[in-house]
């Protein structure tokens, strides 16, 4: 029985304070949540104009909760919340920071009420010969820019003139009109005066 | 003509009283015990901002739950015999309430004074315990068989020591009309140890913590009322409210006789229960549960020495 | 609202319906009931038969073997009843979810089984948000007439 | 810190084994051994008595070359730190089976012999082990036929026998299982385990994601060990090649196993006092268990899954004073747990409910291969951490730490050892704490290309016992796995269950399943087979279905 007595008397003393929070009410501010620690993974949230459209995002999920539609000029990345395990493999994955899981993890959807879908939308280029939208325009400006940062000065003049040259083509294109089969030779050419 | 208006019109007050004290008894059970395991509990007042959700408080939160499994739907097995499985909880609620009409109230003596009222509260008691446990046989699930079986041993035993306890008292005071007892002259020693016999009797009949095998979730998933719903589970726990009051009110007017016999002894019963079921909640706390085999060798080693001292009690 | 209907609000009683999932989100529900988010104080009591739920929590990717299962224990419980999906398996099959030929093990999400009401994702949310989740189940009792 | 591999480890193995045999030597002394199919049986029997034990028995689908049936030794009681690997190449699924020489072997070939298609000969149970009884007649709606008949070998002899189904849905199992139990009155006579219900075919959705992205999916398998999964996966595949990781990296992976570690011995302890029916037992401790969970949070932003683990490393870093900080608190909870758990061990019923419940010798745990808590409470010194340690920091120069054993062989023991254990387990969180909050460091090294055709075997102390991770690199793609293998503690546990439950009361049925701390998610995590159901899907099948599903 002694055991017992000194369970009580320890019941007694040290857990007869209850260590319950308020949680649904903000009678108490500070007990309305446990803890909402800095680096929670929440919700992610996509910054609409830094987001160019890249589908490093949509590589990267494990869990195949991001979907990137294409249809006609319009590129919508959208991640679908049911599926979304808040890994943040995607926070790590994306090249200009435009994804950011925040610490809103309080999430609770009715059947009948949309909002489970964090999209955004961007418009595709089409290309000038064969008319197929193959990328977004912001996503050729960084890729152009980050090519100029990188690229060690004396190749750049040649390497700038040649991309103009080849901005406005899907990558089919792009190959057509700069190279062809020599079918004698069964070497590719580089074509000239394009 | 006239006392036997007022003597109905006290019973109807009386059966209404013993269902609120019944609920704030076991709403206090669930609240001390729950204080005790570091965690809040039933709230005794809700918080401010969520009043017009969740109501201003849940004090009757037991009645809460009876009055929602009257709203819902009653599914009834048809793999059990349908008559018995219907009625029998009605019939344990008709013995409840039966039984604390038999028991003085403070200010109010009700049917107490009629001879033999003894026996007739403690068959009623019995009886409604046991209409508890026919229900659930007939319902046919295999759970309950288990829950059913356990609760007849536990049943054997609880009650051999409720008995005991009850005619040691009642052969000390020499009569056996409740009123007559609740009357005469209090006896410290006899209190002490009729009342220990009778304590622990109350956890086998009230499913205290070390002794609720019968409704063991982890084993056999809600024991007897697995196969009940609705209205039926209603009628169950409010029977089992009744019971835990009339048990109460036996327990103050058997062992400590001034008490319950007239109102202005009021304040001092509300106290002697309420202490009643700090106790109770203390025992639900502090111990896991038994298996039936170690309950029964438990009641078997303390029923001997108890009732041979309260042998011994009765001849000084 | 009538007696009945705010009893029905006041005194939830939620069967927690295990579907096959990893228990992540099982161990979070029942840390609703421990000390800390004690969901008692709203009378929410965690019931051992689905005969006497009000609110079904279901977890867990539905594997094939567990669908008869939870289609019978869904049917017993009785009227006004509402399901609450926790966790991203039970809500939209996380990883096991296989728009291509069906996978031979996993059903993906619960709402292909039962009627879901109210879903909450994450992988293992926290016990808050699952706490809301059953706040708002509470709330669309009524609605269903028993 | 280099993984050194000891020069000696062969010429050992190459006395135990016989001669004319083909000799690999791996990384962090694993030896892979290319034996015939039929000397087997034989050299599971030398091995057996020689005293090692078995880790997995397993195979990988060479699809048009065949199967390649793996028998994975651990030598760690004879030497310190040896895991042999047998190979055998065959082109028939035909195999001797060493069901016999072994009773740890037994769910293993029953696994293979119904995943892969892989007949063993001489096989002392054939019954389905993952799915249901009477496959492969098509189960119509995946309405399971099998569970109502069970053709098991407990015939109901007697009349006052009868058999109880503790089914997929009991309030005492938080998981889906049934395990059947032959009672006479209140005593089990028999007892016998379907498992099979938390089949998600986790395995080849690993193997379909690559090595880089396989830790999400491993992660997942199940959520109390979450962390010991992750661990257990970096680490196989850091043992396919020269792997370098940074120390402070192999700091934050201890703090993070061992904090997994706590939580879940409080956990379970909260379980068992619920299952035998203690309430304020389970909510002191879940109570506790709640600090542990605030510090796993703040370190990883997420209590269940930690999504920390990287091949090479960790993706996140501890910033020094949120490591100051939580060391205090586990200080601050270390007395207050030994306190709690010094009360909660030796009360009188608890004690009377445990004591001499779910026995199992030295001699059943060691033939029936018990892993983790449960070797351990049988008097079993064995521990993954000590033997052959993960990529993280465990040896006692660094830490100091020791392995708990007890010796009452019965369920009290095991609550003793997890009780210990706990202490032990915050003791090396706080040494991590104090290190992570003095030193800083990067923590993550570039992982390097995986070589063609390696071979690693992964092993982490999980919570519950011994976790094994085999991954076998494919020939043709560089970043795709050829096979992936995971054996969990619970599978070994849940073995060794049935002689347990021999003998006991009825009541105590939950008790000892609660005692092993089973955990169903992960017992089945295994392979995929094709919709034909009759034969195993080729490679090709496997791979054109996979990239349909995942848009290579």
């Amino acid at each position: 029985m002694s055991t017992e007595f000194k369970l009580l008397k320890r019941v007694l003393s040290r857990y007869s304070t209850p260590m319950t929070l308020n949680y649904p009410s903000s009678v108490v501010p500070e007990r309305k949540y446990s803890q909402i620690p800095s680096g929670l993974r929440g919700v992610p949230e996509r910054d609409r104009d830094k987001c160019i459209g890249c589908r490093a995002c949509y590589f990267a999920c494990s869990g195949r909760a991001t979907e990137v539609i294409d249809e006609g000029n319009k590129r919508v990345i959208d991640i679908f919340l049911f599926r979304c395990t808040f890994c943040a493999h995607c926070q790590e994955a994306c090249p200009e920071e435009a994804i950011k899981l925040t610490e809103r993890f309080e999430v609770a959807f009715p059947r009948d009420e949309p909002g489970a879908h964090v999209s955004t939308e961007l418009d595709l280029l089409t290309c000038e010969r064969c008319g197929r939208p193959y990328a977004t325009k912001r996503m050729l400006e960084r890729t152009y820019e980050r090519l100029m940062e990188k690229i060690d000065p004396l190749v750049k003049e040649t390497v700038s003139n040649d991309y103009r040259k080849l901005i406005g083509y899907c990558p089919d294109c792009r190959r057509a009109n700069s190279v062809a089969l020599d079918t004698h030779t069964k070497k590719y050419v580089w074509l000239e005066g394009v | 003509m006239v006392n036997e208006f007022i003597l109905l019109l006290s019973m109807l007050v009386v059966v209404f009283v013993g269902l609120f004290l019944g609920v704030i008894y076991s709403f206090l059970l669930r609240k001390i015990s729950a204080r005790l395991q570091w965690r809040v509990g039933p709230l005794m007042s809700v918080y401010s901002d969520l009043r017009p959700l969740l109501g201003t408080t849940r004090v009757l939160q037991p009645l809460y739950d009876v009055m929602k499994l009257f709203g819902k739907e009653t599914i009834v097995p048809e793999v059990s015999r349908r008559r018995l499985f219907l009625y029998s909880p009605y019939i344990s609620l008709t013995f409840a309430v039966l039984a604390v009409l038999f028991i003085p109230f403070p200010g109010a003596p009700l049917l107490s004074s009629t001879p033999y009222s003894l026996i007739l509260a403690s068959y009623l008691l019995i009886g409604a315990a046991l209409f508890s446990v026919l229900g659930p046989v007939a319902s046919g699930s295999p759970w309950a068989a288990v829950g059913v079986r356990r609760e007849a041993e536990l049943f054997l035993v609880s009650e051999l020591g409720f008995v005991l306890s009850i005619f040691s008292v009642a052969i000390a005071r020499g009569s056996l009309t409740i009123w007559e007892i609740a009357n005469s002259p209090p006896r410290p020693i006899l209190t002490a140890v009729a009342g220990a016999l009778m304590l622990a009797a109350m956890l086998g009949k009230l499913h205290i913590k070390p002794f609720d095998m019968p409704e063991a979730e982890a084993e056999i998933v809600a024991g007897p009322y697995t196969e009940y719903s609705g209205r039926l589970l209603g009628t169950y726990y409010l029977a089992r409210i009744f019971i835990l009051y009339g048990l109460m009110a036996l327990f103050v007017s058997l062992l400590l006789p001034p008490l319950s016999t007239s109102i202005i002894w009021l304040p001092a019963y509300l106290v002697s229960t309420l202490v009643l079921v700090f106790l109770l909640a203390l025992i639900q706390v502090l111990n896991p549960r038994y298996r039936i085999g170690n309950a029964l060798i438990w009641y078997v080693k303390i029923l001997i020495p108890l009732s041979i001292l309260n042998i011994v009690v009765l001849v000084v | 609202m009538g007696i009945i209907e705010r009893a029905r609000v006041y005194s939830p009683w939620i069967y927690h319906l295990h579907c096959g999932g990893c228990n992540g989100c099982d161990i979070e529900i029942l840390a609703a009931l421990a000390p800390r988010f004690d969901v008692e104080r709203f009378g929410i009591q965690l019931v051992p038969s689905p005969r006497h739920a009000d609110i079904l929590v279901a977890t867990g990717c539905v594997p094939k073997q567990f669908v008869p299962m939870v289609k019978r224990v869904y049917s017993q419980v009785p009227e006004p009843k509402v399901v609450v999906a926790v966790g991203s398996c039970a809500c939209g099959g996380s990883l096991f979810y296989d728009d291509s030929p069906e996978n031979y093990a996993i059903l993906g999400s619960v709402d292909r089984v039962i009627p879901v009401d109210v879903y909450v994702p994450g992988c293992a949310p926290k016990p808050e948000a699952i706490i809301n989740g059953i706040v708002q189940a509470v709330m669309k009792l009524n609605h269903k007439k028993g | 810190m280099k993984f050194a591999t000891d020069p000696k480890l062969l010429e050992f193995v190459k006395e135990i084994c016989p001669d004319g045999l083909e000799y690999r030597q791996l990384h962090e002394n694993r030896v892979a051994v290319r034996v015939r199919v039929e000397d087997l049986e034989g050299l599971a029997d030398l091995f057996i008595k020689f005293g090692a034990r078995l880790i997995h028995a397993t195979a990988i689908d060479l699809e048009m070359k065949g199967f390649e049936i793996l028998h994975i030794y651990d030598f760690s009681k004879v030497r310190e730190r040896l895991v042999i690997i047998l190979e055998a190449h065959t082109e028939r699924p035909e195999v001797p089976s060493i069901g016999k020489v072994t009773w740890q072997a037994r769910w293993a070939e029953r696994e293979m012999k119904e995943l892969l298609g892989i007949e063993f000969v001489g096989m002392p149970d054939e019954r389905h082990q993952f799915l249901p009884y009477e496959w492969p007649e098509p189960v119509e709606g995946g309405a399971q036929k099998g569970s109502e008949f069970i053709p098991m070998n407990m015939p109901i002899t007697e009349a006052y026998q009868t058999l109880i189904p503790i089914g997929p849905y009991h309030p005492g199992v938080i998981e889906g299982q049934t395990v059947y139990v032959k009672v006479e009155g209140e005593d089990v006579v028999a007892a016998d385990i379907k498992t099979g219900f938390h089949h998600r075919g986790i395995m080849k959705l690993i193997e379909r994601r690559g090595y880089g992205r396989g830790v999400f999916a491993a992660e997942k398998i199940c959520g109390i060990c979450s962390g010991a999964h992750g661990l257990a996966y970096v680490t196989c595949v850091e043992n396919l090649y020269e792997s370098e990781v940074p120390d402070r990296a192999l700091y934050i992976r201890t703090l993070l196993a061992e904090l997994n570690r706590m939580q879940s011995h409080l956990l379970w302890i909260g379980v068992v006092a619920d299952v035998i029916g203690w309430k304020t037992g389970f909510m002191l401790t879940w109570g506790l268990r709640e600090r542990v969970m605030d510090i796993i949070e703040a370190i990883t932003g997420n209590r269940v899954n930690y999504g920390v683990w990287r091949v090479g490393g960790v993706s996140r870093d501890v910033p020094q004073e949120l490591a100051e900080r939580a060391r205090r608190a586990v200080e601050g909870l270390k007395e207050e747990c030994s306190e709690l758990l010094a009360l909660v061990a030796d009360h009188p019923v608890v004690k009377s409910r445990l004591i001499g419940v779910g026995k199992l010798s030295y001699e059943q745990a060691f033939d029936g291969g018990a892993v983790g808590p449960v070797a351990r409470g049988s008097n079993w010194k064995m521990d993954v951490r000590a033997d052959n340690p993960p990529h993280a920091i465990y040896d006692p120069k660094l830490i100091s730490w020791e392995v708990v054993t007890d010796n009452g062989c019965d369920s009290y023991a095991r609550t003793i050892v997890r009780v210990k254990e706990l202490l032990v387990s915050a003791g090396i969180v706080s040494q991590c704490l104090e290190h992570l909050s003095k030193t800083t460091g990067e923590i993550r090294a570039k992982p390097r290309s995986i070589p063609v055709g390696a071979e690693a075997v992964g092993l982490n102390e999980a919570p519950r016992g011994e976790l094994a991770y085999y991954i076998r690199a494919s020939d043709r793609d560089e970043n795709l796995p050829q096979g992936i293998r995971i054996r969990t503690p619970s599978y070994r546990n849940n073995a060794v269950l049935p002689l347990m439950l021999v003998g006991c009361n009825l009541a105590d049925v939950p008790v000892i399943m609660g005692s092993i701390d089973q955990c169903l998610a992960c017992t089945d995590r295994v392979e995929v087979i094709g919709e034909n159901y009759r034969r195993s899907m080729g490679w090709e099948e496997l791979v054109a279905m996979s990239r349909r599903a995942s848009r290579w």
